[in-house]
């Protein structure tokens, strides 16, 4: 009734791995799971990347519209993310309006996005007070197995970097826009920022990349943003146990780490959708 | 109109760029199939189980650029109680487009499209699940369209088909569906976006029309019927005949996908 | 060993003068239907017909039926009933949560109306019982624990620890010696091994 | 949507009656029972009707108001449909009880008129692009015993040919601005062309057989039931299986051929009838809620 | 096929004859004083105002010695202990039926008070409890009488007589129940050919007269066996007498019901209830009354 551990005393069972240094799933400590990534998929958005990290599974999608900009900022367009957890990828999830969760992780992508500068929303502008792009990254989780964070920055940056936005002119005698869908460029990406993501168990063991399981069980989480100059973009712990300052370091020191694997990922991926047109 | 204070938004109002197209530019032609397939031929589908861990049982279909996943949830306690259900289970359903699946962006917001979508949805499998072995229960199924390129509800159906038998749910068939677009005297089976909406627009033709039949393969039963348009009552009934010859050119795949899906498990230890 | 015969739903497996339906199949018009994907099997039970069944890897659907016998958690207890989540039909188990109600009058056999609900069950226990109907439109599964092997099988004491059974209606604690009045099950002996 | 209970043993008998052509009522198969039509009930809207079949009472008011054309096609007008599930109709309906009705109401709804021909969209259009006439559609459900989906169409045909709409003139101004005028004489005013509006027809399988215009009770011994809306030239615009049950093949085409009979010669009678009310002029004698 | 469309009828105005038939009858609205004098007693449907005795619902007044009633037109079911009902079977619950008999509250029928297959006087075990769903099922119809009143109105009902129990196949029919005549027996085998259990909570079953063996089962059995068109075709037309009795106010017992059948016979069953041909047997139907009155 080896199983039947696991249901009745979820806690015990897993402090009993921990207690080894490895976890049910055989990974260690500081392991992430199996990353992959797939670029460009979605031929009706303008860009698009589904991502795994184990069996959590997240896809993006941009749609870019056209907009007036706002009297504040006339030199800049905006930047609208949105995570969903449709109940389609967890049982937790019921149907309805976004939930608290789907809420939080929508604000955090928000937050990435404004303090890494990912993109200088004035690249997005088309005329001055007049017409901007609006990019709508649509984030949806097709299969929820912990760790959302990671991934939805992961399928964020590469859906923004497969994006191509057709050229818009404003015509200077009938003063409209008109666009040509033959000429496309891309988006000029100003910084590559990666989430690693962890959990604390019994306030001392930390693990990286929780799965649903760990998350549900763990006293604390905390995701740790950095961008591809091991500047620490964001750090998000919501409430939960307290870390001393060192593991805190060390924390940060294997986000550095994670953001090289994650950066040299999304080139290969990028270099092989390039090779294969 | 209340405003949506549970996610982001973005400026009050948006357009996309199709909308700014100089006007002799066309972006969805209805190209005639020439030499790429027939009339009555299905775009070749791809299907494949069990790929959201977290569920009971997933689908996950491709037809062409149509991109469907899937997955089944239950049978668990229902949550609203009433007589009906002491006797037999009951099949709820989420139907979603993702917000990028469409050509025009869609909103996050239940519309009604995807309401009509969910009830014929569910009108179309509840033929085929044995609701009578789940006394008390409700099996959910969640479908998310990633891709719209037309025939959504047709495949929707097979995908949800597929992935309520992953799910071990007892059926007594698979459902499969399939869609027809009738134009004037000519028929596309399962037509893609441009083909389904191409000539509507303009058209005053006559004789135009949607055609969409959920199927049960092995007893050659009509589980589902959906259509509109303007048809006449011949063309109505050969144009479900032809989707049912639609339908069982499917059989196969879904076949193959279930029992691969079965294979990957270990076999049952024979006692 | 040849390779096993693999269905899906609603494919005819053979007539019903040939093989008994077992489970995963549904009778129509004197033939057999698979009802699940999964493996053909059929099996010689001493009668004069095989019993043909579809198996999957991971078990059928099981929902608590009459007469299963159930694995379920104590959620709390009134003086009339307590409440449970079952967690096991037999040996499968279930992926969401089914509540259940084991009524005062069917926690044991004998001395009915003797019953105490508080000394028979505390929330947390680890109970087996047997399902007796699945209750009307307001209750749940109905369940007993009415039969010897059925009851507690997995206790903690007021301290924290893992009682052991000493008679049909006390446990132990091990560390303080108190003891607590439970309804116990005669031990099963794969419930050791846990 | 409302239903009732009815024992095993009722079932039976309701299927052999059916099997017998003579039902509970006495009707046969494809019988209707009889309808009580009157148009021009509620003096705010354009136009409005209300149909009882049996006890099934439905009120529709047709209201024209200037909106905008859709982006897609500039020099059409449109129709909005809702449908109120009202508590009067069953305690069901209380609250949001008969909200998911209501939408599965006014979603098949608009796939029935979802075509060219049922609504000369365009007589609706004013200035292409600019204005256009928006017709809202309102039903009521004001008591439900079966058949809502024929009532309903019934209704809505009858209550089209009352809507009057005000005439309309376009004025430029000296800056090339245009100013839309309505005419302020109740009696110029524009009607609509309601010949190809579709009839529905819904068709309860009941055993092997089916029944048109299906009682609660019948509808409970059935497991499907196909709708189809008909115009009068026999077309079919809207097609679609409700129930929980499967239909085979030929069922389907014996229950499409029958509903093509049946539908097209709804119009006949509902035509004349509302030409006959018509002709009666205003000294009718309006009877409307008090029977 | 057969669509009858046409355009609503105004209400008649209450015509000099009709008016005849409500000579000697005092009617009444909430509100209306029906006697000032004291000495009378209060009865159902009223109330004391100022020392007078005031009508609290619409209907007739009903004066049995000193005792003054008011009956209402249209009224739930107010049932008394040995009445005779039809109802339906709406939940079953632990040890008892929920039985719908249109009262203001659902009446209930007892595990008890009903004969179980295999002797009248067992003890009900815990199986019996268990399997109480394979007796009476929700949908299920039966014939009860009341046997007591609880504090709060609701009704309990026993079937402990072989004339009660499951109803097999027929039609029901719902009448106002104060269009149910009270009668000595409400079991009638109808000389043409069907019979008629006239509940008094206005729930009127009509079904094929049994033949003689019927009975033994102790009333769970029932005959899914087709019926034959001919007395289908009797209740079919029995049922539409009975609207339109029902719509035109008269008082149903067997004579009534037995006249307006008769009465209904040069039409066909599908016509009956079309206004003018409703207007046309309600008439034949009251002269045959009153003639039989004298």
């Amino acid at each position: 009734m080896a199983a039947g551990f696991k249901t009745a005393e979820p806690l015990e069972y897993h402090r009993s791995f921990l207690k080894e240094n490895c976890r049910p799933d055989g990974r260690e400590l500081g392991e992430f799971r199996a990353t992959t990534l797939n670029i460009g998929s979605i031929n009706t958005a303008d860009g698009s990347a589904l991502v795994k990290i184990g069996n959590t599974t997240v896809i993006c999608g941009i749609k870019a519209e056209l907009a007036a900009p706002t009297v504040d900022a006339p030199e800049s367009g905006y930047i609208v993310p949105n995570v969903d957890l449709p109940p389609l990828c967890s049982s937790r999830f019921r149907p309805g309006p976004p939930g608290e969760k789907a809420q939080a992780a929508s604000q955090f992508v928000a937050d990435v996005i404004e303090s890494s500068d990912v993109i200088q929303k004035k690249d997005l502008c088309i005329e001055k007070g007049k017409l901007c792009w609006v990019l709508y990254c649509d984030i949806m989780c097709l299969d929820y197995d912990g760790n959302l964070l990671d991934a939805c920055i992961i399928a964020l940056l590469a859906a923004l970097k497969n994006a191509q936005l057709p050229e818009v002119t404003i015509n200077k005698e009938t003063d409209l826009a008109e666009v040509d869908f033959q000429k496309k460029n891309r988006l000029k990406i100003n910084r590559h920022p990666t989430a690693s993501s962890f959990s604390v168990f019994d306030d001392s063991v930390i693990i990286v990349d929780p799965t649903a399981e760990e998350e549900g069980l763990s006293t604390a989480l905390m995701t740790v943003v950095t961008d591809e100059e091991d500047r620490l973009c964001m750090l998000h712990k919501p409430g939960g146990s307290s870390l001393s300052g060192e593991k805190l370091q060390d924390c940060i020191n294997r986000a550095v780490m994670r953001n090289r694997e994650v950066s040299k990922l999304i080139d290969k991926v990028m270099e092989s959708v390039k090779a294969k047109k | 109109m209340p405003t949506d204070t549970k996610r982001l938004r973005g400026p009050e109002e948006s357009q996309s760029p199709m909308l700014f197209l100089p006007p002799d530019a066309q972006i969805l032609k209805a190209s005639s199939r020439d030499g790429s397939r027939g009339h009555a031929d299905v775009r070749p589908i791809f299907a494949r189980c069990g790929l959201v861990s977290q569920a009971k049982g997933s689908a996950y279909l491709e037809a062409g650029n149509t991109k469907i996943i899937c997955s089944v949830y239950g049978p668990r306690e229902t949550e609203r109680k009433d007589e009906t259900d002491m006797k037999s289970g009951r099949l709820l359903c989420d139907f979603r487009l993702a917000p990028f699946s469409c050509l025009k962006r869609g909103a996050w917001i239940q519309g009604n499209e995807e309401r009509d979508l969910s009830v014929a949805l569910i009108e179309s499998l509840q033929p085929g699940v044995c609701l009578h072995r789940y006394p008390r229960s409700q099996i959910e199924i969640n479908v998310v369209v990633l891709e719209n390129d037309g025939s959504i509800l047709a495949h929707a159906v097979t995908c949800a088909s597929i992935a309520l038998a992953d799910a071990g749910i007892e059926m007594y068939d698979v459902v499969l569906g399939c869609t027809l677009r009738q134009d004037g005297d000519t028929c596309l089976v399962d037509p893609t976006f441009a083909e389904e909406s191409g000539n509507w627009l303009g058209g005053y033709g006559e004789n135009q029309g949607r055609v969409t039949v959920a199927l049960l393969p092995n007893f050659n039963q009509v589980s589902g019927l959906h259509a509109d348009g303007e048809m006449r009552e011949d063309t109505l009934t050969e144009a479900v005949r032809t989707c049912m010859d639609g339908c069982h050119k499917l059989y196969p795949v879904v076949q193959h996908a279930l029992l691969r899906a079965v294979k990957r498990k270990a076999p049952p230890s024979v006692k | 060993m040849s390779p096993m015969k693999l269905c899906v739903p609603g494919e005819r497996l053979c007539s019903t003068e040939d093989c008994i339906p077992g489970t995963g199949t549904y009778l129509r018009h004197g033939y057999i239907f698979a009802s699940l994907a999964g493996y053909v099997l059929r099996k010689n039970e001493g009668e004069e017909l095989p019993v043909i069944s579809v198996v999957r890897e991971t078990e059928a659907q099981l929902l608590p039926d009459v007469g299963a016998i159930v694995t379920c958690k104590v959620t709390s207890i009134n003086p009339r009933f307590a409440k449970v989540h079952i967690l096991y039909v037999g040996s499968t188990p279930l992926k969401d949560r089914f509540r259940g109600t084991i009524r005062k009058e069917d926690v044991r056999a004998t001395e009915k109306d003797k019953v105490e609900t508080y000394k028979s069950f505390r929330p947390g226990d680890i109970v087996l019982a047997k399902v007796i109907s699945l209750g009307d439109v307001q209750s749940n599964y109905l369940l007993t624990t009415a039969e010897n092997e059925l009851g507690v099988v997995v206790a903690h004491s007021e301290a924290g620890v893992q009682m052991v059974p000493i008679s049909w209606c006390e446990m132990q604690c091990p560390r303080t010696h108190a003891k607590e009045f439970r309804k116990v099950a005669r031990v099963q002996p794969e419930y050791l091994q846990a | 949507m409302a239903s009732v209970q009815v024992s095993e043993a009722e079932k039976v008998y309701i299927m052999h009656g059916v099997r017998d052509d003579l039902r509970v009522d006495g009707r046969g198969c494809e019988d209707y029972r009889h309808m009580v039509i009157e148009t021009d009930v509620v003096s705010n809207t354009d136009g409005s009707a209300k149909v009882s079949l049996g006890h099934s009472d439905i009120l529709v008011g047709v209201k024209a108001e200037i909106g905008k054309p859709r982006a897609l096609v500039p020099d059409e007008g449109y129709l909005e449909f809702f449908v109120d599930c009202s508590a009067n109709a069953t305690p069901e309906f209380e609250g949001r009880g008969g909200e998911e009705l209501g939408i599965d109401l006014s979603n098949t709804l608009y796939k029935v008129f979802n075509n060219k021909h049922s609504i000369d969209l365009r007589s609706l259009c004013i200035c292409p692009g600019e204005h256009c006439w928006v017709l809202y559609v309102d039903v009521l459900l004001l008591q439900c015993d079966g058949n809502l989906f024929d009532a309903i169409s019934i209704a809505i045909k009858a209550a089209l040919f009352n809507t009057r709409i005000p005439k309309v003139h376009i004025s430029e101004d000296a800056e090339g601005g245009k100013e839309i005028e309505l005419s302020d004489d109740p009696y110029d005013c524009v009607r609509l062309n309601v010949e190809n509006v579709p009839c529905i027809v819904t068709l309860c399988k009941v055993g092997q057989r089916h029944v048109v215009d299906a009682t609660l009770q019948e509808k409970a011994c059935s497991v499907a039931s196909l709708l189809l809306a008909v115009t009068h030239k026999g077309m079919v615009t809207c097609v679609r299986k409700m129930g929980g049950g499967s239909l085979d093949p030929e069922s389907i085409s014996e229950m499409t051929e029958t509903g093509k009979r049946v539908g097209k010669a709804l119009h006949a009678p509902l035509m004349d009838l509302l030409k006959k009310e018509e002709g009666l002029g205003k000294n009718r004698q309006k009877v409307g809620f008090l029977r | 096929m057969a669509a009858d469309m046409r355009l609503p009828t105004a209400g008649e105005q209450i015509s000099s004859s009709s008016l005849s038939l409500l000579d000697g009858k005092h009617l009444v609205v909430p509100g209306d004083v029906i006697t000032s004098d004291t000495g009378f007693m209060r009865g159902h449907g009223t109330y004391m105002d100022e020392e007078k005795l005031t009508a609290s619902v619409a209907g007739e007044v009903e004066r049995v010695n000193k005792l003054i009633c008011v009956r209402p037109l249209k009224t739930r079911f107010n049932g008394e202990v040995g009445d005779v009902v039809v109802g339906r079977i709406t939940e079953v619950q632990q040890k008892r039926w929920k039985v719908e008999t249109n009262s203001r509250l659902d009446s209930v029928l007892l595990l008890s008070s009903v004969n179980l297959p295999g002797g009248e006087l067992r003890r009900r075990s815990a199986e019996d409890e268990l399997s109480m769903r394979d007796y009476l099922q929700e949908g299920d119809l039966i014939s009860a009488e009341v046997q007591s009143v609880f504090a709060d109105g609701a009704l309990s009902l026993h079937t402990r007589s072989l004339k009660y129990g499951k109803l097999g196949q027929g039609v029901l029919v719902l009448v106002s129940p104060s269009l149910v005549k009270r009668q000595k027996t409400h079991f009638h085998n109808l000389p043409c050919g069907a019979s008629i259990i006239l509940g008094s909570n206005g729930y009127i079953w009509l079904y094929p007269t049994p033949g003689q063996q019927d009975e033994e089962a102790g009333g769970y059995y029932t005959s899914m066996e087709p019926v034959p068109l001919s007395d289908r075709e009797v209740i079919s037309r029995l049922r539409n007498c009975l609207l339109v009795l029902a719509a035109h106010k008269i008082l149903l017992y067997d004579t009534s019901v037995l006249y307006c059948f008769e009465s209904s016979l040069s039409h066909q069953i599908k016509d009956i209830l079309k206004p003018e041909v409703m207007d046309e047997i309600v008439m034949k139907t009251r002269q045959r009354l009153m003639e039989q009155e004298g």
